[in-house]
């Protein structure tokens, strides 16, 4: 009786049973990376915008507060996006005639918004209230990253509930002295460089954290990983 | 307190924000072309929606409300491989990007993401309900009541609620048109003013003016002005569900109109001869009067006051009687003089009474005689003077006049009796003496008595050379095809006006939004004629209060009036007046064969006015639960001679009889009887209702309309059409059955508790002998009897832990709370198919039972939120996690993680667990998304849903508290009422109390500890959060004995 | 040769005589033609081909109503609160029920060392198969949201980094069923591998060879081979037996860890698992019978197996009785006011007359199958199973229905209709289920040569 | 072919079990070790005397069965009590019986993929090409025919003795095995 198969068949039909389960896995594995991946965040992703406004230039230029714009954020879920005469209250002097600044002059004149394309936009399902995180001592940096390092605004997080619960599980690990909170320069305590509150040194994040968690009562790992926290 | 996101209300009102108000005409535009964005921050972001990227979001299907649309339905196979191509995916779908649109010049009032509240009114028949509106970025949202006026005392009733969805129905009238053409503005004032002028020459012959009944100062002073300028005019007015017979009876009884104010919390015996006080606003002060009624019953151990009632139509104030006899309308003057007679009013007597009705009738008079001045006869507002002036001579007698009762001047500006006002106008017109005829709201071709045939008198009209009709209207209705002109109304919360609460206080309305669809106010269509024409509402409202007020402060007090929606010590004074029981005309004699056809408003759609609105279509009438259509009540004897099915209570009827099997829930097919009145007949679907009276059939106005919106098109028959003018609200005529049959939507089909007892109730006697008898200490396991850990050792439920009570006794079942919860919680309308299917959406719904003899049983209500259970039985099977336990005691539902596999509802022993079985919410019509609420979730299809305590306004409270930095003993100290969930808030009768059980002191832990608490299936051993107060009705022991 | 009927061998033998596992007059030869015969034949018989076209209209069928369902919504269907559990669920049951009977057959009944297993073991695992892939569908199409059911119920290291929800019984249903589906297939595949080799070797075109050749992965009959194949197969039995019996009592718990009044019990999983192989053996009968008379398969399929299935089904129908009369009396005795409602609904309730036909198909017809006349006249067998399957679709009806419709509170009562969009799904499952079940006896040995091999006297070794 | 060219073994063809039994244990009783039988289905007593008597698939099974459980059950306690421990209906997070199904479904689900994958990878399967297919009629060895097959790796193995030898137990025909 003839052989139906070459020899080199046995190779081959182990070889491609290795190639298949290699194959699964390596499918598997590039899912779970894209969901993650600034392809499907738009981490780090610079969107156009009507007007090429620079968080740089405007804090760390020219030293503006976060609150100067954003002025909703201690008081509201909302932080808000600043109305046109907010910059007009400067650019009706300064810069009156850059053509960069045409859509914020037509919008001022003609009272139509500025269509700002939103950079960080959680789902709809989330409820995120940016005054109690203000109000707990988290800083913009641990959300919004070097916002007064960037020319052009990009989501510096994935925004993603994994990276929510990072923080909710261990706040003492990011929470910093409310009058830091806007301070874009702050760094957490090292023994290097200490961070003085309360007329305390600190040396560590983790005794400062600590501390804070106590001092703005903020509420315990199950309440604040409760689902109701920030679905409704 | 109806502020749920700051302890002290940012009270606002409009006139100090002028320019805020977004341009709504850019935002109307924009929203043609917008696509489903599920909610957005602010209307300019949703004014200007990207359309890219729908199908990434497939997987919680934004704008996939195209499969209800049968055209593009076509295309639902691609559009479902879409989806499926996603679902591998589904994790790592991108997110569109969305833009977002800042003011240009932000209102200085104005905080982004919060909500401010204004106070204004709304006018409901001749009065106004005063409201406190819930706007978020000047989108009102819901309504609420006024907290600081009596008349409201924060509560509000079920047409409040819905009138948020009124004012956002895209179903109103968006065009001023000539003879149907569409027209703008300009040429309608240019035809108005050619008449103004004809008729400034001719004195204002032939001009007449047709509206409801209002009590606008300000518009009854332009209607002044207008006498004046046109003394020749007649000012007309009709409402169809009118009180002629009171006022009637006040003239006979006063020899002048005055409206009654009666003190409920001041009596402790109230006999009510078909008053009906404690069912909804037609009685005016029903929110109030609830309110104060029930404030005698919240505490059994200090005593309760006592009711008699003695109806025709069933009412929910019958099911809160504790002597109820259902009557015959013509026997119901006799059991009136009857009692009369024996509480001593000269010139009573002469009413032939049966036995039970004597024995009623004694036990009634001997307890008022006992309570003289502490006690109340209220007389029913749709029966005849005689009754009237009858329970006015007994108040009086028995020294109730000036002690609980109090009279007062009409509320209506200049009143009158609308039959005869109506009929006027028709005889006129016949006679050819009308020519211009201006009808501002209100829908008379439909709603006249028929046998007036005001139709065809309007066609004389248009048809006559010179002849006009005006119509301003929130829809285009039956009247609209008359009018020569059609005017869209401004909906009241887009419009300045004033009017007056039911004891007279003027309350002060101010719009939220510009309108919407262009309407226009009334008083700004009559100043077309006292030729102020381009002067706004607001200017002629603040021109005549600053004619009124005397004072040189008219600035800070006219800001103060505004802000607080109502000009202090407004209310009128009660005035010394005694009633003299002069020429009664005998009694109707009563025939014991003849049919009684009665008429009433509907429970939930009123005189038709509503008929357009699907929270109140889809609202369970009180008694039978019925949906989308109106019935006609019969008596279960009559329904037993006609060989129907006769809907059980545990009387009669086991729940198990074959025919009984289309009763159980969903679609119960009814038999069609014909109704003969004056020789005009209607068919109209039977339903046995327990408790009415032989002999007679109720009939419900407001459905069976002939031009109204897609919600309320084909609903229901047309009682208007059998209505005459003899016969207003009872005529004597004769029924036939018919072969037919009508599918009714009810939502309960079975109104006997079974062996269940979910209804805890006994008599105050009961009550003293045993507190404890509402529990059942075999049934009921005790704490420590669970496998489960506790986890109040595990830190769970320590800070702030929610619950609450619900007092049986108090609910009313007037169904405020479930049309709050549609409001608040951004609830869909399903439709009267899927009710009948058993798909209805309702949060929190009110149960009713009915025990003992059908033909006069005791019925009880029970509202059913989410339990709350602390073992949830749901939570344990959700294969997902999508419903699980919050720290606070919440059984969180995620939408957003919910698969659907609805064995949560399945295992909930209370069924209050709610399906998207379909694209129930309605992501296409774009004005509906200015309606929601902002901070609640819309739910997609596949999407289990539930009561969530209103979590949104907890999780208000609560950072609003943190961030006021309020703590005490570890908990959060979040005052006790600080939350109200929307239900509670909503709920005239006090009956629904929300709170901190972990605080001793709030109102619900205290109520929680009373013997009458007790938990709905306890021997399920779920512990629910949400606990009931047992019903104790207080009968009187003379009558018990017999 | 095929399909003529050769009645002689129905013919009963006389009393007290067994009929034979194997016709007279097999050789290893012969088993080899008919059996392989079937699969290697050059012309496929006309009635293979009118079958198959129904089975792909009805298939036809099924996908629109998935199509419509994940369009529209589970709104479609008859579904409602308070009963929110349908077809979908019913059938899911009825199937993985169906599903028993395969794994039971080739699993216990070989620990049992029962040798007329051989014959019917083959084709009632790939029905196992067939019947949950079938079931299989309606979890998923239940949710009217799959693509989310689909990889929600798996813990999967996603970004929102929540889990599946372990102390649920639907989850335990997900790893039982797929578990089972696997463990069945494994089963069923090697059990196929010497009978590739045997395809392989007495096909006649290279091209069949080859394939086969592949898929019998270059087996030879070795006999280092054999020994641990054949341990290997033990294995698989005795590993399958607990979990055949495991998975029905799962799908049990969907119902017993409920609080629902009916579902609520503990003796559920025996009563689900005795359900279970009742109707797996009625199928087996539904697919034995029209098999062999199509085929001409009576040498191998005999009256003896017929008459073990038909005994089968008689002892678990008993036992499914005694589960009724037991949830009648505990119902009763216990006196709890939920229970007896449930016993009320049950006989007097609007759906009694559900429940009146089911006590017909599941307690009286099958008392028929005492009678030997009965259990070896095959077309009498056939129609008493398929009298059995309905009855075993109308309990999982009752008891899903019956229990829904009246639960706690009378205020929630409700009814449930079923849609037509139901009705396609159901009988479109049918459908898909025999086109799968015909294409295989068309592509593979749909009776295990091998083993058969052992049964004849010729194979035995003589000292 | 000629003698020179190496070949895989000798191949002797019976037409029934009792013979080939019969001579495998002579064979085997001959000293020859390196040998194996091929049967249309599975003849314990060839294999006996070929010397096949244990396996080790058991302890895989048993292995994958561990592997199977222990990895079920850590998987429900990481995910409900380590990872995100939330509330369920109050239930206690480490809710032991209600893991025991999953764990047990893992532990069949372990066992049978690493008995049927192990015993294959202990028969070298997939192995579509080998010497034996060689021997012209091979193929009754799927149908009715019973081979032995001494191979030439065996010590003992000579073409000349080894035919003699097998020559000796009447088969049908003996064959070389050419690679």
């Amino acid at each position: 009786m003839p052989q139906l198969f070459h020899r080199s068949a046995n190779t081959l039909a182990r070889a491609s049973i290795l190639g298949v389960v290699l194959l699964l896995t390596g499918v598997a594995a590039a899912l779970f990376q894209l969901q993650r991946s600034p392809y499907v965040t738009r981490q780090h992703e610079v969107l156009d915008q009507p007007i090429p406004f620079s968080h740089k230039h405007h804090v760390s230029g020219l030293g503006l507060d976060c609150r100067y714009c954003h002025t909703s954020v201690e008081e509201s879920s909302f932080a808000g996006i600043p109305p046109t005469k907010t910059c007009m209250n400067c650019h009706a002097e300064m810069w009156t005639s850059a053509p960069l600044l045409d859509p914020l002059r037509a919008s001022f004149r003609t009272g139509q918004s500025i269509h700002w394309n939103r950079v960080h936009d959680l789902p709809d399902y989330v409820y995120f209230n940016h005054s109690i995180h203000i109000a707990k001592g988290v800083g913009c940096y641990s959300c919004h990253g070097p916002v007064d390092q960037m020319p052009l605004m990009y989501e510096e997080n994935s925004l993603q509930m994994e990276w929510c619960l990072n923080c909710h599980r261990e706040p003492e690990k990011f929470l910093r002295p409310k009058e830091e909170v806007f301070n874009m320069t702050y760094h957490q305590p090292t023994p290097a460089h200490p961070v003085e509150w309360d007329g305390k040194q600190y040396y560590s994040q983790v005794l400062l954290g600590d501390d804070l968690k106590q001092q703005y009562h903020v509420r315990t790992v199950a309440d604040i990983t409760s689902c109701s926290t920030c679905h409704r | 307190m109806s502020n749920h996101t700051d302890s002290n209300p940012v009270l606002i009102s409009a006139d100090e924000i002028k320019p805020a108000s977004p341009e709504l005409e850019t935002v109307r535009k924009k929203l043609a072309s917008a696509t489903g964005k599920r909610y957005w921050r602010t209307v300019q972001e949703l004014a200007d929606e990207p359309a890219f990227g729908e199908l990434l979001q497939r997987e919680f299907p934004r704008g996939a409300g195209e499969w209800l649309d049968p055209v593009s339905r076509r295309n639902f196979l691609k559009l479902a491989g879409a989806s499926m191509a996603l679902a591998g995916l589904a994790g790592c779908t991108r997110q569109p990007i969305e833009q977002i649109l800042p003011y240009v010049r932000q209102p200085e009032y104005l905080v982004p993401g919060k909500p401010i509240f204004f106070a204004t009114a709304m006018p409901f028949s001749d009065y106004a309900l005063p409201l406190l509106v819930e706007t978020h970025e000047y989108r009102p949202t819901k309504v609420e009541g006024n907290p600081q006026h009596g008349a409201s005392m924060g509560a509000t009733d079920l047409f409040a609620q819905a009138s948020i969805l009124d004012l956002y129905d895209p179903d109103r009238s968006v065009n001023i048109t000539y003879k149907g053409e569409p027209r703008p503005w300009g040429e309608f004032l240019g035809s108005i003013r050619g008449r103004v002028l004809y008729h400034n020459a001719n004195k204002g012959a032939g001009l007449r003016f047709l509206t409801r009944a209002t009590a606008s100062p300000t518009f009854g002073s332009q209607m002044a002005a207008i006498q004046q300028t046109f003394p020749q005019s007649k000012w007309h007015r009709w409402q169809p569900v009118h009180r002629d017979g009171a006022r009637a009876g006040s003239k006979m009884a006063f020899g002048a109109y005055y409206d009654p104010i009666y003190k409920f919390d001041a009596a402790d015996v109230v006999v009510s001869l078909d008053g009906d006080f404690l069912s909804g606003s037609w009685f005016p002060g029903f929110v109030r009067y609830a309110r104060d009624f029930m404030s005698r019953r919240k505490d059994p151990d200090k005593g309760m006051n006592r009711l008699y009632v003695a109806e025709t139509c069933p009412t929910t104030t019958g099911a809160k009687a504790d002597h109820k006899i259902p009557v015959r309308n013509s026997e119901l003057e006799h059991i009136a003089r009857a009692l009369a007679a024996k509480v001593g009013v000269a010139g009573a007597g002469g009413g032939q009474i049966n036995a039970d009705q004597q024995k009623w009738v004694d036990a009634a008079a001997a307890d008022l005689m006992q309570h003289k001045g502490k006690s109340i006869v209220v007389p029913g507002v749709f029966h005849t003077p005689a009754l009237c002036a009858l329970a006015h001579a007994m108040n009086a007698a028995l020294g109730n006049a000036g002690q609980t009762v109090t009279y007062i001047d009409p509320v209506e500006i200049a009143p009158v009796e609308h039959l005869q006002s109506i009929r006027e106008l028709v005889d006129d017109i016949n006679a050819g003496k009308v020519e211009t005829l201006i009808i501002i709201d209100g829908n008379p071709v439909y709603d006249v008595p028929v046998d007036l045939g005001f139709g065809d008198a309007l066609k004389k009209v248009v048809t006559s050379e010179n002849g006009m009709i005006v119509q301003l209207a929130i829809y285009n209705n039956e009247t609209s095809e008359y009018a020569t002109w059609h005017v869209p109304m401004a909906h009241y919360l887009e419009s300045w006006g004033d009017t007056r609460s039911f004891d007279g206080a003027v309350t002060l309305m101010q719009p939220m939004i510009a309108p919407l669809y262009g309407g226009k106010s009334a008083n700004e269509i009559i100043a077309i004629f006292t030729d102020q024409p381009d002067s706004s509402g607001y200017d002629m409202l603040r021109a005549y209060w600053r004619s009124q007020h005397t004072g040189d402060d008219f600035e800070a007090w006219w800001r103060r009036s505004l802000h607080d929606g109502y000009i202090a010590n407004s209310v009128f004074p009660a005035k010394q007046v005694t009633a003299r029981l002069g020429a009664v005309p005998p009694p109707p004699a009563v025939d014991p064969n003849a049919i009684e056809i009665i008429f009433r408003p509907d429970p939930t759609i009123f005189d038709g006015a509503y008929n357009n609105n699907g929270w109140l279509q889809e609202t369970p009438k009180p008694l039978s639960r019925g949906t989308w259509d109106n019935v006609a009540y019969i008596s279960p004897n009559m329904a037993n001679e006609f060989g129907f099915f006769v809907l059980e209570t545990d009387g009669i009827a086991t729940s198990d009889s074959q025919k009984n099997v289309n009763a159980d829930h969903q679609s119960d097919s009814q038999n069609v009887i014909e109704i003969t009145l004056d020789g005009r007949k209607v068919k109209v679907p039977a339903w046995p209702q327990p408790g009415h009276p032989d002999q007679a059939v109720s009939l419900f106005l407001g459905y069976g309309r002939k031009k109204t919106g897609t919600v309320g098109a084909g609903a229901g028959y047309d009682a208007y059409s059998v209505r005459p003018m003899t016969s207003q609200y009872v005529g004597s005529g004769s029924i036939q059955l018919t072969k037919d049959h009508w599918d009714i939507a009810i939502t309960q089909g079975h109104f006997t508790m079974d062996t269940r007892e979910p209804v805890k109730a006994a008599s105050l006697q009961q009550y003293l002998d045993n507190k404890q008898f509402a529990h059942n200490p075999e049934e009921e396991p005790k704490e420590a009897d669970s496998l489960y850990p506790d986890f109040r050792q595990k830190g769970w439920y320590k800070a702030n832990a929610w619950g609450m009570a619900i007092d049986l006794n108090s609910c009313v079942g007037c169904q405020a709370c479930s049309v709050a919860c549609y409001a608040e919680n951004n609830i869909s309308v399903v439709g009267k198919y899927q009710v009948q299917r058993g798909r209805e959406m309702m949060w929190i719904r009110i149960d009713t039972y009915y025990a003992g003899d059908p033909a006069n049983p005791s019925v009880y209500f029970q509202p059913l939120p989410c339990m709350q259970c602390e073992n949830a039985p749901c939570e344990g099977v959700c294969p997902v996690g999508a419903t699980v336990h919050s720290t606070e005691g919440l059984n969180d539902m995620v939408y957003n993680r919910c698969v659907g596999t609805r064995y949560c509802s399945n295992n909930c022993p209370y069924k209050v667990r709610r399906f998207n079985f379909l694209l129930f919410a309605d992501y296409t019509t774009p004005v509906l998304k200015l309606m929601r609420n902002p901070d609640v979730t819309v739910r997609s299809r596949g999407v289990m849903e539930k009561c969530t305590y209103c979590i949104q306004r907890i999780t208000a409270a609560r950072i609003n508290a943190e961030e006021q930095n309020r703590y005490t003993e570890g908990r959060i100290d979040i005052r006790d009422g600080e939350i109200k969930t929307a239900c509670q808030q909503a709920c005239p009768a006090d009956a629904i109390i929300f709170g901190d059980i972990n605080d001793p002191n709030s109102r619900v832990a205290q109520l929680k500890a009373q013997p009458r608490n007790y938990s709905v299936l306890s021997e399920v051993n779920t512990r629910p959060r949400t606990t009931y107060l047992a019903a104790v009705n207080n009968p009187n022991p003379e009558l018990e004995k017999a | 040769m095929a399909t003529k009927i050769d009645d002689e061998i129905d013919v009963l033998p006389p009393k007290g005589v067994r009929p034979p596992i194997i016709g007279p007059g097999q050789t290893l030869g012969t088993v080899t033609d008919r059996i392989g015969g079937i699969v290697l034949a050059k012309h496929t018989p006309v009635f293979w081909f009118l079958i198959v076209a129904l089975c792909v209209a009805l298939f036809g069928m099924l996908n629109t109503a998935i199509a419509y369902l994940l369009g529209r919504g589970v709104g479609i269907w008859g579904v409602n609160i308070p009963v929110g559990w349908g077809f979908a669920i019913v059938n899911f049951v009825w199937w993985i029920g169906i599903g028993h009977a395969g794994t039971l057959i080739s699993a216990i009944l070989l620990l049992f060392k029962q040798g007329w297993r051989t014959s019917i073991n083959r084709f009632a695992e790939a029905m196992t198969l067939f019947a949950v892939m079938q079931a299989g569908l309606f979890p998923l199409l239940h949710t009217g949201r799959p693509w989310l059911a689909a990889y929600w119920l798996f813990p999967i290291p996603l970004t929102m980094g929540v889990w599946p929800q372990f102390r649920s019984p639907l989850i335990w249903d997900v790893f039982a069923v797929s578990t089972y589906f696997t463990v069945s297939f494994l089963f069923w595949g090697i059990g196929l591998i010497p009978d590739f080799a045997t395809l392989r070797d007495s096909a006649k075109t290279l091209l069949v060879r080859r394939i086969y050749g592949m898929l019998a992965m270059g087996w030879r009959g070795s006999a280092k081979h054999w020994n641990r194949y054949e341990t290997a197969y033990m294995l698989l039995a005795g590993l399958a037996t607990p979990l055949v019996l495991s998975v029905h009592s799962v799908v049990s718990l969907d119902f017993a860890v409920a609080v629902v009044p009916g579902w609520h019990t503990t003796f559920f999983p025996p009563y689900f698992v005795a359900g279970a192989i009742f109707s797996g053996f009625a199928m087996v009968l539904m697919l034995a019978i029209p098999f062999r008379y199509l085929y001409g398969m009576q040498d191998f399929i005999t009256l003896r197996h017929l008459q073990n299935c038909a005994k089968l089904m008689l002892a678990t129908g008993l036992i499914v009785a005694y589960s009724y009369s037991m949830e009648m009396f505990i119902g009763w005795y216990s006196n709890d006011k939920f229970e007896l409602g449930l016993v009320h609904n049950r006989l007097h309730g609007p759906y009694s007359h559900y429940y009146f036909v089911l006590i017909f198909c599941n307690i009286i017809a099958p008392q028929s199958l005492w009678l030997n006349k009965v259990r070896s006249t095959p077309w009498i067998l056939f129609i008493v199973s398929m009298i059995v399957q309905t009855g075993m679709w109308l309990e999982r009806f009752v008891i899903v229905v019956l229990s829904l419709n009246r639960d706690f509170l009378p205020s929630s009562w409700g009814m449930y209709w079923w849609t037509k969009w139901d009705m396609m799904t159901l009988i479109g499952t049918m459908g898909f289920f025999t086109l799968l079940f015909f294409l295989f006896i068309r592509f593979m040995p749909a009776i295990s040569i091998s083993e058969l091999r052992g049964l004849l006297p010729q194979s035995k070794v003589k000292e | 072919m000629t003698t020179a060219q190496p070949i895989y073994g000798m191949m002797a063809e019976f037409d029934n079990p009792t013979d080939l039994v019969h001579a495998s244990k002579a064979a085997f009783e001959a000293g020859y070790r390196k040998m194996d039988t091929y049967t249309p289905y599975p003849v314990e007593e060839a294999a006996e005397a070929v010397g096949a008597h244990h396996n080790r698939v058991a302890l895989i099974c048993l292995i994958g069965a561990l592997l199977g459980m222990i990895g079920g059950y850590s998987l429900e306690y990481w995910v409900s009590v380590i990872s995100y421990p939330i509330n369920v209906g109050g239930k206690p997070f480490h809710a032991w019986p209600a893991f025991i199904p999953v764990t047990f479904e893992c532990a069949v689900l372990g066992a049978s993929l690493a008995t049927v994958f192990g015993m294959l990878a202990l028969n070298g399967l997939p192995q579509p090409y080998h010497p034996v297919f060689n021997v012209s009629g091979f193929s009754g060895a799927s149908r009715d025919r019973f081979f032995l097959c001494i191979e030439s790796q065996d010590p003992r193995f000579s073409l000349g003795d080894t035919r003699k030898f097998l020559e000796s137990h009447h088969p049908v025909q003996v064959s070389e095995v050419p690679y």
